[in-house]
């Protein structure tokens, strides 16, 4: 069971958690992203996140997918936010149920790893002095 | 052909919009719309990586673009 | 930051990622258990969870330290239920913050391993045709 | 000297009672405590394993019992 998600308002970390949630469930991993104060040194004031929506999706489906058939998981929910996120908001919270707990963190740590490589999702650092797209330039 | 082209995260800034009608020519392939962007926004020069999808997937330099495709310029993500 | 509990109550997810949730947190790692329906195959009606309390929060308190100290975390709470708890209920909670995801995921898994190898609390499960204390006998 | 013990989970059952009081020699170390037990309780024969906590530490077997410590029987655990 996969449950992908892209929403405007903010994430519900228990939403993703009942979804994984089932009688054949034994442990659950969840991974919730957090807006740091500051990156490299510098204070960050707040970020913006944007996505290539239908695009976003199907990356999200795919990871899931796969997260599925490679792992012995049962169910996996990712939900990202976008727009505007202040310090401590959640970017994204990926939730996986599994019979055993080792799949839970293989699947959950694959999950969050490869969603920051292909995932059309862009996040825009704001600074007091000025503010720069994440990874745009080497 | 005339392309609609979709532009996200930096590559919106460079545009100066979200959206660039280009003309290529019939059966242009992925690696003559990069060289289009390339001679018409030298700032793409600067960024680390550019992938094109099509029909939201990532698309190979050889693919050939039609008309009706959905093409989006993909900078490097940062989502998470 | 550490925060122990054994509770007789339902764990709340929540509280334990408010608790390691900071301005300085980029990612969160959250174990969840849930009680399965089955074990080894034979149905499981429900489970019975017994602690040695004053011992089993002093251990988990050491598995916390030594989580904070071998891994680049900032916060860890730990919660475990005892008493009776049902199918899809939740015997324990591990959520762990940190500046980067890495070492939530590394700690989490450490505190997890550990706890069921150390923390004096015992699992009792409830069949139809009788019960059995986990792991007691080889 | 006298001591008592706590028991929990299938060692409570051996025991029948949470709490066993035990009269030991002097000086008598966690070993001794084992052997005493194992003779007056076949069953912990069939454990998988036994540990004992002294004050809330597991403890090792040569570690001297003193009459006003806390001492538990500690089967394997299965918490989590």
């Amino acid at each position: 069971m996969i449950d992908i998600q892209i929403l405007e308002s903010p994430l519900n970390v228990q939403v993703c958690i009942d979804f994984v949630s089932g009688a054949a469930t034994g442990g659950i991993n969840v991974f919730v992203g957090s807006v740091r104060n500051q990156t490299r040194g510098k204070r960050v004031l707040y970020l913006e996140f944007e996505a290539y929506v239908p695009m976003a999706i199907s990356e999200m489906r795919k990871i899931a997918e796969t997260a599925c058939s490679r792992f012995q998981i049962d169910r996996i929910s990712i939900h990202h936010r976008t727009g505007r996120l202040e310090i401590g908001e959640i970017p994204v919270v990926i939730a996986v149920g599994a019979p055993h707990r080792q799949a839970a963190f293989e699947a959950c740590q694959y999950a969050i790893d490869t969603l920051k490589q292909t995932v059309p999702i862009w996040k825009k650092e704001h600074f007091e002095d000025g503010e720069v797209w994440v990874a745009a330039h080497p | 052909m005339k392309l609609t082209i979709l532009a996200f995260g930096i590559t919106r800034d460079i545009l100066g919009a979200s959206e660039l009608n280009l003309e290529l020519p019939e059966s242009a392939r992925i690696e003559d719309l990069k060289a289009e962007l390339a001679r018409r926004f030298p700032a793409f020069a600067n960024l680390s990586a550019l992938a094109i999808a099509v029909n939201s997937q990532y698309a190979e330099l050889d693919l050939e673009l039609k008309e009706l495709d959905e093409v989006a310029l993909i900078p490097p993500v940062s989502g998470g």
